[in-house]
């Protein structure tokens, strides 16, 4: 049985707890990144998210950028595998970017496939809004 | 090579694996330092050094082993950092800077680097053959707006 | 330099500027990152750095212009730098390793380099001769207690 | 004049304000950190404290380490050098300490030398009480 906000600690995320944490609750994934997003950890990430959405039929992400202060283009890379992979049937958020990561993302043109919120908290709201509205 | 032209020069060289690209993030951000950067700054050059170093481990040398090597200079305020691989090279240079393009989309690579090499630096330059290694030099003013 | 042997490495080349002792001590802290290393690991490790680079500043090369080279390895979790001067060389290795022994009392150095690299790292090398510059060879185990 | 707790704002001190700041009052000098203190720094301090020692008749100093994590022997010399200054009048206090700060200390033996307080109100207070006693 799921509980809510679960929590992962198998082995594999232990050994991966200092570059980022994940919680799966109700179809939402959440990712809170500790580590700067760049080729190496998107490498890292890529698969094990995969894996998640798949097993727990997550169709929505978060992803918490307020303890990082850098991305590169592989984190571009790394949002938009995902947003192809739900994109028919749920949303990938960007929660807590600094004006750098803004940056790439206005560059990138991804400000226009994902939502932006300033803390997690927003978009957690906006999420349980849309919920009741459909 | 001895430097009697710079203000300040280091030159490093390292393996290429990817858990390398912070660390060469680090070198050229601190490497800065004495040029008082502002946050904005330091964060372009990042980005910049990023994209090149990755695309040296992914691209040049197919994820296998290879080294890197990255100079970084100084001089009347302009920081110049160019990183250099002996990898496959690149065949068709105009093709491979084009937004977008990619010859490595299976790996989920965006064909933004060299874009946002352009974009975060004032000046890029890149020399490549074919199975000649490629190099990467970029440059930018730091504390322009002063 | 191909390394074939170790988990990772680097070689780094620096001016002998003493703006750099800082660098230095980042690049060799930020290499260890992989070998996630405690807070007190990482402070020995830039300690012990930096009596070395400035020690090649200081008295290799009298506070002149030279250059200075930094290599950096891993190899089943234990650390090794490297740090090398083609500067003055040391003359009397065994009295210079002696705590507070320094040839430069004017500049005030306190002589205690030797015996900060000696307490903070598990190994320590010293060679050198008169003109023939010094190298310094230090080791230290990371993630021990584990 | 001199106002109390004044701080330098000359342009020399301007510029040097990233790496460190400092203030003078009633005879004592407090130098408050912020960049790791090594060789470089050390040069670039000692003669900007000589200097205002003596003009300003300075008999305590007091230098805060609470902003910064690093220093080598080189931070050792800077503070053996002007203890040997003025010990024959004054006393050096050293706050702020973090722990690598103090094994350096104390694998020196300037602990046996310098007041060590965990903070500046502490290290004030002490040489107030210091003051009354005489
Ligand atoms: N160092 C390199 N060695 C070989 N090929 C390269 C190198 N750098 C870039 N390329 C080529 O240029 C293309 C575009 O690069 P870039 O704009 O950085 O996008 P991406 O890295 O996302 O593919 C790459 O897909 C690759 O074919
Ligand atoms: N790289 C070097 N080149 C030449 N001489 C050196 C070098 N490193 C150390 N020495 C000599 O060894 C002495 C002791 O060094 P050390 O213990 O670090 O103390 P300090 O640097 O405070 O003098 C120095 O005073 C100097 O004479």
């Amino acid at each position: 049985m799921e509980r809510e906000g679960e929590v992962f600690t198998s082995e594999e995320m232990e050994r991966q707890r200092m570059d980022y944490i994940y919680m799966v609750s109700k179809g939402c994934l959440i990712i809170s990144l500790n580590a700067e997003l760049d080729h190496h950890l998107a490498e890292e990430m890529r698969h094990v998210i995969d894996g998640i959405i798949d097993k727990r039929g997550v169709y929505r992400i978060i992803i918490d950028f307020s303890k990082i202060d850098f991305m590169d283009s592989a984190g571009i890379g790394l949002i938009m595998g995902r947003y192809k992979k739900i994109r028919d049937y749920g949303d990938i958020s960007i929660v807590g970017a600094n004006e750098s990561i803004q940056r790439i993302l206005l560059i990138s043109g991804l400000h226009k496939i994902v939502h932006i919120y300033e803390n997690l908290n927003q978009a957690m709201n906006h999420q349980k809004g849309g919920h009741n509205e459909k | 090579m001895k430097n009697n032209i710079y203000d300040n020069y280091c030159e490093i060289t390292f393996d290429s694996k990817s858990e390398n690209e912070g660390f060469a993030r680090v070198v050229a951000a601190s490497f800065c330092t004495g040029l008082d950067p502002t946050l904005e700054e330091i964060s372009d050059i990042k980005t910049a050094v990023s994209e090149a170093v990755t695309n040296a481990i992914v691209h040049g040398y197919n994820n296998g082993p290879g080294e890197i090597s990255m100079k970084c200079m100084i001089l009347d305020g302009i920081f110049t950092v160019i990183v250099h691989d002996d990898g496959v090279g690149i065949d068709n240079i105009h093709r491979a800077m084009e937004p977008l393009f990619t010859t490595k989309p299976e790996m989920e690579r965006s064909g933004m680097g060299f874009s946002f090499m352009e974009a975060f630096m004032d000046e890029l330059k890149v020399e490549s053959a074919k199975n000649k290694g490629t190099t990467i030099t970029m440059k930018k003013r730091i504390g322009a707006q002063v």
